[in-house]
């Protein structure tokens, strides 16, 4: 694996202090019921931004920390990157079709 | 013939575990490969429940008002308190890796019975609710009848892709229930050891992953637009 | 599989070092499971086909006189989702490219063979599934299944073939997962990225669109066997469904098939032309990068199926600006074969045959493409023979050459026998000129209308069709010499020796077949893949 | 129509024929360029650098990362990324003109159903799997399916679009060659998929007119739509007299085309579409000011029928009224007429 020695530090198992673990358990508890109680509050187009906000934070937390990628290679990273990013073409580009079907103003177009 | 290999290594040099199959070289590159194959395969998984979320903005954007309304028939505590059960189940696994990688045997069985139970109870209330839906003809088909909804006609949407997304995601947990089964079982044999625990750890992936589609359901089909009321 | 610390003996390969059944059903050796999969997917091929062959008899005239109108739609479905599902899908990508990239990696064998095993009986299973519904009584829908036809109105077995393409896309999932970490993590000291063969770079390109895009069919799949099934409905209109939210999911992946289909063999025929040249080839990095482009780029074009779908302006706009980027990469790689010739050495043997009408029919394959990426000529062209024409020119003239190019190419590697070269070279003419038979009349035809899926036709394009079923006899002849030939060569075939052709990829470099670790030695690369400066070029062809 | 036995190239008999087929020729002539040149690079560099034992071609070595191959590389990267910028905005002009209806267009209603085209004109008069229209004139299509998708295809005009369930879909012509066409179904459609074809007669003005005073003796499309109105007691809660309002349900007088403001204080536009949905999902987009009442009409009006609906609901909006656009109000109630109007005249030109 010759080119690959230079890397060699990155494979070997880091293993995560368990005060990581607790804190990130605590801030996913904590942002949960937040995110319960902040959709009884009227907050109108907000609700949906504060919702996916606080999923998506929650998410961050569990993949960098509980899932190592935080501690993991560049390739490693690069894979959940590539994950993500298609997955927001195929909702974007998708959904730009829905968003500008009625720009022409003529059914069907 | 040889212009391109000019010095030779023997094949079986860089062996240096009995846990490392033949075709690799190191446990490293044993290790690394387990750990890029996992999160490929978990790639895959999330365009695999990609389409249905494509489907889910789709339609809320769509028919905003049957949709408010539907999501309004879940319940919320009960959601929030399963979002809790499988965030503690997920803890309990990153404690289960970690144990595994300082090699507390009985630590590990412990942790992975405990996400068993969590994942269980997570099920658990998963079929009350989904029992709770079929009572109340919450159920897409025939005998379907959301009374209530604003819109019912394009309620039904919200409730298949309610069943669609979490039935999924239930799925995905049943399969992660029976290879928690197995990990137990091995993990009692003693088959892990920090040298060699790429099992437990790529299962952790795979649950973990589990854990954060649940995290994007929750406020997708709970709590958007929901009509404002007391959380209890 | 112990034999690894054997000593070097050129007469244990994979395919005599174990006997019995069991020792092929249970291998995890990436070469057997590729030869495995050669057979399976030469079975789907040769039925696909079959069925190609009745849809040719029945359109010789324009009444319907062969089948009646429903047994015709099934005809036409099961050709399309067997070829395409079952036979280009995994064509090259899981014979060739299995049982090549660890050899040219300089791995012992993929990263995880028993998922690659795995995979192949995940095919068999998803197969059986097709199988079965093909003997219930097929299925109607065409193999694009739109809803809410397969839902709601067709008389077939969509529910069985959907599972059987759901299934079918986890072992092209697994293929894939299985190419990306072995070219990441496999390959052999000092094999940089750029000293990879172009081959597996486009493997590379193609997995990951294996890894990014089956999921969203299966998943589309997925739904619309819940909606048949259980009635609950996505896509159905009655509820508020649209059905092009379908076509939109379903294209995603299915677009981006195509590309799944042809890179891989774009990466033979960039090996063929740089070996039968005896020369680096031209514009490496472009052409390296030019399949991880179109990869990526693949999967922002898929609405130009979309056209006419009721799909809005802007999103065709959208869509078609970036068809034609995506054509670039394409153009590129045509270019540089051409180029690779240049002050080569040129020997016309059978795979180069194959390759350089390769290269020709797609040119036109991917020219034809840029008229369907034109909105103004999509909205005449889309769904008349001329999308027909073009993506068989794409997918045949593009995908099967590249493999017929591959399999004639890596039959000395694999088997370690050389078939004979007369019937060979025959056979390569009569595919190309077959081919052109019967496919370039159907451009004509569509420019003239002719819409596709139609079992009985205006008579004014009754001329075209005869040409075209002509020729699809040329073209079937052609592809039954190879099967007989080659199978053949097995018993009687001359021993190839470890490298026939004078190539200088490292797969050449040990024994034909080879042992079943593949190196006795694990090789330590120093150069490029091809480096034809001090090679003796050999006199054949 | 006179079966052909042979044909090379299809009719042009639409204003938009003629420059579909301009850009299929500039796109012939490129692709031709190119495919040409590289075989003949093939061929050439297959014969002239053809193995000869011991002869090696000087610049064997040249590996396209020269300078010289860098130059080639761009070349023939930005020659083809060029013209194909040229293919996509022509294709694409083309495309928009397809896509806007002129203001003036006469429009006819299509219904796809397996496995036959439901036509209906304005002024009454029903067809299926034939269409006649008028020489010169912007014609719309309206169209959508009762069951599964169908194409509207009629490759003379170079024109298609999909015909949806559930949904309105548009396509427009201007028919310039007096003559009798074929209509394809180009979306698979199941089992006589390939039956379901038809033909448009072009007809000249005069020939039209006579065509069309045959008439359906049903009445015009607002006047069906008024009657099934009445029928299924719409007007029982919706006034159609403008300044009436009862506090049940908006008034539809005027609304078509306009801005209406909904429930939630967005507002929509009361298209075809915003009229079909609130017909048949009546709680989907409540106008603001009104409750939850309608029932739904959903499986009690067929696809036709809805388009007659719409048809009136758009007369009561005087502006858009779209009868200013046809030729003339052509005379339907005449009873001895009645079912003449289903048989086809002959177009002029054609024995």
């Amino acid at each position: 694996m010759a080119d690959h020695s230079a890397h060699a530090g990155h494979g070997e198992h880091h293993i995560v202090p368990k005060r990581v673990y607790f804190l990130v358990f605590t801030a996913l508890i904590v942002l949960t019921w937040v995110t319960a109680w902040v959709s009884t509050v009227e907050l109108g187009a907000l609700n949906t931004v504060v919702a996916l906000s606080i999923a998506i934070v929650k998410a961050s937390l569990v993949i960098l920390f509980f899932m190592h990628v935080f501690y993991g290679t560049r390739l490693t990273k690069l894979i959940v990157g590539a994950g993500l990013f298609w997955l927001i073409l195929l909702l974007f580009i998708a959904m730009f079709d829905y968003w500008t079907r009625t720009w022409v103003g003529v059914p069907g177009r | 013939m040889d212009s391109t290999v000019e010095t030779v290594i023997p094949a079986e040099a860089h062996h240096d575990s009995s846990a490392v199959r033949h075709h690799f070289s190191t446990a490293e590159q044993q290790k690394d490969s387990a750990t890029i194959g996992m999160w490929t395969f978990l790639v895959t998984e999330i365009m695999f429940f990609g389409g249905l979320f494509l489907a889910y903005f789709v339609y809320r954007q769509a028919y905003p008002a049957a949709f408010a309304s539907a999501s309004s028939k879940t319940n919320l505590a009960i959601g929030a308190f399963n979002t809790t059960v499988l965030i503690c189940s997920s803890l309990t696994m990153a404690l289960g890796v970690y144990f595994a990688s300082i090699g507390k045997k009985k630590l590990l069985i412990l942790f992975l019975v405990l996400t068993l139970l969590a994942g269980g109870a997570f099920l658990g209330v998963k079929a009350f609710e989904y029992h709770d839906k079929w009572v109340h003809h919450e159920v897409p088909g025939a005998h379907f009848d959301c009374e209530g909804c604003a819109d019912p006609g394009h309620a039904s949407l919200f409730f298949a892709l309610y069943f669609g997304m979490t039935g999924l995601h239930a799925s995905h947990m049943i399969v992660g229930f029976v290879i928690l089964v197995i990990l137990i079982f091995q993990a009692s044999k003693g088959r892990y050891t920090p040298e060699w625990y790429t099992p437990v750890e790529m299962f952790g992936l795979y649950w973990h992953f589990v854990d954060i589609v649940w995290i994007f359901l929750f406020p997708l089909l709970y709590l958007i637009d929901r009509t404002k009321e007391r959380l209890f | 599989m112990i034999t690894a610390t054997a000593p070097a003996k050129t007469e244990v390969n994979y395919l005599n070092c174990e006997h019995g059944l069991k020792s092929w059903l249970l291998t995890g050796d990436h070469k057997r499971i590729a030869v495995m999969y050669l057979i399976v997917v030469t079975v789907f091929f040769f039925m696909g086909g079959l069925y190609a062959a009745g849809i040719r008899l029945e359109l010789a005239t324009p009444a319907g006189d062969l089948f009646d109108s429903n047994t015709y739609n099934k005809v036409f479905t099961m050709h399309g989702v067997l070829m395409i599902f079952f036979f280009l899908i995994p064509s090259i990508p899981a014979t060739l490219g299995n049982f090549l990239i660890p050899l040219m990696v300089g791995a012992k064998d993929l990263a995880f063979p028993k998922i690659n095993l795995l995979s192949l009986y995940i095919y068999a299973v998803g197969a059986c599934f097709t199988l079965w519904a093909l003997i219930s009584g097929g299925v109607d829908t065409g193999w694009t299944f739109y809803t809410p036809f397969s839902s709601s109105y067709s008389n077939g077995y969509v529910i069985t073939v959907g599972l059987g393409i759901f299934i079918n896309g986890f072992s092209s999932i697994l293929t894939g997962l299985n190419f990306i970490v072995t070219i990441h993590r496999m390959r052999s000291p000092g094999l940089k990225w750029f000293r990879l063969p172009l081959f597996v770079w486009a493997h590379y390109a193609t997995s990951i669109i294996m890894i990014l895009g089956t999921p969203v069919i299966a998943v589309t799949l997925f739904l619309l066997v819940l909606e048949r099934g259980l009635h609950i409905g996505f896509f159905d209109p009655a509820y508020g469904g649209d059905p092009v939210l379908f076509q939109h999911m379903f294209w995603f992946y299915s677009h981006p098939a195509v590309y799944i289909m042809i890179l891989p063999s774009m990466g033979v025929i960039s090996e063929v032309i740089s070996t039968f040249s005896s020369k680096k080839p031209f514009g490496y990095t472009f052409i390296a990068f030019s399949s991880v482009a179109i990869a990526v780029f693949g999967f922002l074009v898929w609405g130009h199926h979309l056209f006419v779908a009721s799909q809005s302006t802007y999103a065709g706009l959208v869509f078609s600006i970036l068809s034609y980027i995506v054509a670039i990469p394409s153009a590129i790689k045509v270019f540089n074969w051409t180029a690779t010739m240049y002050n080569g050495r040129v020997r016309l043997t059978t795979p180069m045959l194959y390759a350089l009408g390769f290269i020709g029919l797609f040119t036109i394959g991917g020219l034809t493409g840029l008229f369907l990426a034109s909105m103004g000529l999509d909205v005449h062209l889309t769904d008349t023979y001329f999308v027909v024409a073009h993506f068989h020119y794409v997918m045949v003239g593009g995908a099967i050459l590249g493999y017929l190019a591959g399999i004639h190419f890596w039959w000395p590697k694999m088997f370690g026998v050389m078939y004979p070269e007369t019937p060979s070279k025959i056979s390569a003419w009569l595919v190309f000129l077959g081919f052109n038979l019967t496919f370039f009349p159907q451009f004509i035809l569509g420019y003239m209308g002719m819409p596709r899926r139609y079992h009985i036709y205006p008579p004014e394009f009754q001329v075209f069709n005869v040409l075209s079923s002509a020729g699809a006899s040329i073209l079937g002849i052609g592809f039954l010499l190879p099967a007989i030939y080659l199978t053949w060569s097995l018993k009687y075939g001359k021993p190839a020796g470890p490298n026939p052709w004078g190539s200088t990829t490292l797969e050449w470099q040990t024994a034909s077949p080879p042992p079943p670790t593949n190196f006795d030695v694990t090789p330590v690369i120093t150069k490029e893949a091809y480096d034809y400066s001090h090679e003796e070029v050999l006199d054949i062809g | 129509m006179e079966p052909r036995s042979f044909q090379l190239f299809p009719d042009a008999a639409s204003s938009i024929a003629g420059q579909v087929d301009s850009l299929y020729a500039f796109f012939v002539l490129v692709s031709a360029f190119f495919s040409l040149l590289i075989a003949f690079l093939v061929i050439f560099f297959a014969y002239k650098f053809r193995f000869r034992p011991g002869i090696i071609p000087a610049g064997n070595t040249d590996d396209g990362h020269s300078v010289g191959g860098m130059i080639l590389e761009i070349v023939w990267s930005v020659i083809p990324l060029g013209l194909s910028m040229i293919m996509f905005a022509w294709g694409a002009s083309i495309y928009f003109t397809e896509s806007r209806p002129p203001a003036d267009s006469m429009e006819i209603f299509i219904t796809g159903k397996r496995w036959m085209w439901k036509v209906q004109h304005m002024e009454g008069a029903r067809e299926i799997n034939e269409l006649h229209v008028p020489m010169n004139r912007n014609i719309k299509l309206t169209m959508t399916s009762e069951d599964v998708i169908h194409d509207f295809s009629i490759p003379a005009f170079r024109t298609k679009a999909d015909v949806l369930p559930g949904k309105y879909t548009t396509e427009w012509f201007q028919p310039t060659k007096p003559g009798a066409y074929h209509i394809f179904c180009a979306e698979y459609c199941g089992t006589k998929h390939s039956g379901m074809v038809g033909t448009v007669y072009v007809l000249n003005q005069q020939d039209y007119q006579d065509w069309l005073a045959r008439g359906s003796g049903e009445g015009s499309m607002a006047e069906q739509g008024q009657a099934l109105f009445n029928q299924l007691g719409c007007g029982n809660c919706h006034p159609s007299l403008v300044n009436n309002y009862n506090g049940r349900a908006p008034n539809l007088a005027g609304i078509y085309n306009n801005k209406v403001t909904l429930k939630d204080g967005t507002a929509t536009r009361a298209d075809e579409a915003y009229i079909r949905e609130s017909v048949l999902f009546p709680q989907a987009k409540i106008v603001a000011g009104y409750d939850d009442i309608m029932p739904t009409f959903s499986g009690l009006i067929s696809e036709e029928g809805m388009l007659k609906l719409i048809e009136y609901v758009k007369s009561l909006s005087p502006q858009v009224n779209s009868a200013e656009s046809a030729p003339s109000k052509p005379v339907t109630d005449a009873a001895a007429e009645q079912k003449a109007g289903r048989n086809p005249v002959n177009p002029a030109g054609k024995k």
